[in-house]
């Protein structure tokens, strides 16, 4: 999971979803054991490369899941956390929800890839509750998930409908998990987050300059 | 005591009383006991305590029994749902108490109250809502929430095949909840595909030991 | 369990260990599932009858536990808890040690019978440790079983060898588990205990009124 | 990442440093990974900590090692056996310690360690010498000790078979500490009768998922 190597990079272009899936999969090491979260996560599966050899795990009790499930390959017994019907790799497993979870509290999976509301400097993460009066709250794995991983990496865009910043001096919205995140990917930059510190390791369609002026963090620019 | 073998949903859930607590198992639709929560909205019994992950969906099974007002508690992760709208409605109207959990927190409590576990601690909800009132620990410098196990009367549960001693064996991500459902209870209610002569599931493969199970029905099923 | 219809009875001579383990294992429901420890109530299980459905428990990982093996069938991955070779029943189960004790500690085993030192009016059991100067402790699974099953059954000698009553007042050795023991099977006599009180089932080759006189603790005869 | 495979015990368990703690699993000669105990032996590594159910028997695997005066301490449930002699003699000399654990509460801790536990209270020990400086809690009136998760950097485990991916099946009661050993460890070294392609060991099976597997080395087996 290191990124000591990473030296700033620009692109004049915002990034697309799936570019930034596509650069989220390319960081995944090889033999990884992965959760992605439901949402912009999943869509990282599809860029991922045989060669990478990553194995997928599903919370509802799988790893080693493979591409979702068609025609005859559907089977009600075999879906993953969205609900959706997957397919089976080999050397897949199975296994029971208090065993999966003890997996990913236990810290065996090296990364999980999640969507976010918000994040702080300091890794602090909300993506489970907006907090609204009247909203009936729902929690599913998101608080496991977001501890749930060596490396936890956030997919999110970089600012709201209205322009504020998601990435937060301290969150607004509900905690799912405190200083879980290292890693942000955004359609405008990717963060890295380490010890209190926010590196920019990209920007796109913006400069560094602007972001610094646009976001409530200090941030600093990579080698 | 080797299970009770019922004929009918109706006849395994027939001992289902009034403000009884109910694990329900089954993750989506894989593993979840269609027929035995049917037949528990045809048993009557109300004033329920539901354990289950989500909090019924559309127009069946748990909906259904949120929709008649018979569950006056759910302790679930995620109630909330595009087609939820019975627990929505009820949950508005306070006539339903509802206690979020963690999904992995919900299933350590589930497999905490099987294993005699008075209580962990979890990294999972530390410093969030969900962990307001509870007691926190910082232990080597990392936050954990002391959590209870979560005992009920009842499990109702789906397994793929069992013994006629009520060994159990699941199908793929359809086992989700199922054993550590049926280690919680004080009656194990299970419904199967197929029960099998005892000698013929293979004892390395068993998931679920029949000590845990009190009640078998067969109600035959698509993947078998 | 329920032994409210024991009535008191009495016979002329000492229960021989056999004649103990009889009685333990037709005291055991139909049914039941059932530890058996180490020593005198290993031997309960050839008693049991086929009849009585009765399943063990290894805490090695195992239910459905069958005799000792001998010859052709001795295979060194199948063991019981005393490390001696056994064989499977049909309907048999293996299981990892943490799952093992869970199922006992979880109350999930009917009855486990147990040997000891000293057993208390109030059930506290003594059975690990002399507690002598010098000695190396040592624990197993005896904890465990003490309190890992709906009822737990000692089977001792009711004197030691310089006469002294092993049911005492307050355990002299070093506790095993507190108010666990519910019923006693000696070669004098057969005790039930329950909420402090101490009755007793039958007597051998003793008198009620000899027990009386020789045991420390407060004695009420079965009906 | 898919396990190392080592394709000699001595190979399997080089990593293995001074003052590690190390998780041996079996219980009597079932899931002994005798070779690999061997090789730590021949391979020098001292001043360890071992959790193991005994402490050594005769003059073999880990006696040797207590006898050598390799292991500082031995975190177990029964040290004392016939013939555990090498152990007797280090303890009575004051050159090992020992850190006795009900056999269940060290299964849990073990357990506890792989599943990110921070602590659970446990009945067992409660009231005992065992129990002596822990924290101990009245939860609905039955008496509980507070106990920790014992991790370790590695575990030297025995299993059946194991396919190229690390996923592992065992035999009968030589399961036993493998499974939660694997979990506990920050590196699992596993020797197994024989490792298969991938593929060919049925997912539903698995009991030790791959990913918890970092060395596998094939020994072969009198039971294959």
């Amino acid at each position: 999971m290191s990124t000591e190597t990473s030296t700033f990079t620009t692109t004049d272009a915002a990034l697309t979803r799936d570019e930034m899936a596509r650069l989220v999969a390319a960081d995944i090491p090889a033999g990884a054991f992965v959760n992605l979260g439901i949402g912009q996560p999943t869509n990282v599966s599809n860029f991922l490369t045989g060669e990478q050899g990553v194995t997928l795990h599903t919370e509802n009790g799988m790893l080693g899941m493979g591409p979702v499930a068609t025609g005859d390959d559907i089977d009600e017994d075999l879906i993953n956390a969205g609900k959706v019907p997957v397919t089976e790799l080999p050397g897949a497993s199975y296994f029971h929800h208090a065993d999966s979870f003890a997996m990913m509290r236990g810290g065996h999976l090296d990364v999980c890839v999640l969507g976010a509301f918000q994040v702080s400097g300091a890794g602090d993460l909300a993506n489970w509750h907006t907090g609204a009066p009247g909203a009936i709250p729902a929690v599913g794995g998101a608080m496991d998930l977001a501890i749930g991983a060596k490396s936890t990496w956030v997919m999110m865009g970089l600012f709201t409908k209205t322009g504020e910043s998601k990435l937060v001096q301290a969150l607004t919205y509900p905690v799912t998990g405190l200083g879980c995140v290292s890693r942000i990917y955004t359609e405008s930059a990717i963060f890295e987050l380490a010890a209190g510190t926010v590196t920019v390791r990209s920007t796109h369609g913006i400069s560094f300059e602007e972001l610094v002026e646009r976001l409530p963090v200090e941030l600093v620019r990579a080698a | 005591m080797a299970p009770r073998i019922a004929t009918t949903a109706a006849e395994a859930v027939a001992n289902i009383h009034d403000s009884s607590t109910i694990l329900i198992g089954g993750f989506g639709n894989a593993g979840q006991p269609m027929e035995l929560i049917d037949a528990l909205m045809d048993c009557g019994a109300t004033d329920l305590t539901v354990i289950n992950n989500n909090a019924g969906q559309a127009d069946a099974g748990l909906a259904l029994l949120i929709k008649e007002r018979r569950v006056s508690k759910i302790i679930c992760s995620f109630p909330r749902q595009s087609d939820s709208w019975h627990f929505d409605e009820a949950y508005r109207a306070g006539e339903i108490e509802l206690e979020l959990v963690p999904q992995g927190n919900l299933a350590e409590r589930i497999r905490a109250a099987g294993a005699g576990i008075g209580g962990f601690f979890t990294p999972t909800g530390y410093g969030t809502l969900l962990a307001e009132g509870k007691e926190t620990r910082v232990i080597d410098g990392k936050g954990y929430v002391l959590e209870s196990p979560l005992h009920a009367d009842f499990a109702l549960i789906k397994a793929f095949k069992a013994d006629t001693h009520g060994n159990l064996v699941y199908r793929k991500t359809a086992r989700n909840f199922g054993p550590i459902m049926a280690s919680a209870a004080k009656s194990a209610i299970v419904q199967v595909d197929e029960i099998v002569e005892t000698g013929k599931l293979d004892p390395e493969v068993v998931v679920t030991p029949g000590i845990y199970v009190n009640t078998l029905v067969a109600l035959g099923g698509n993947n078998s």
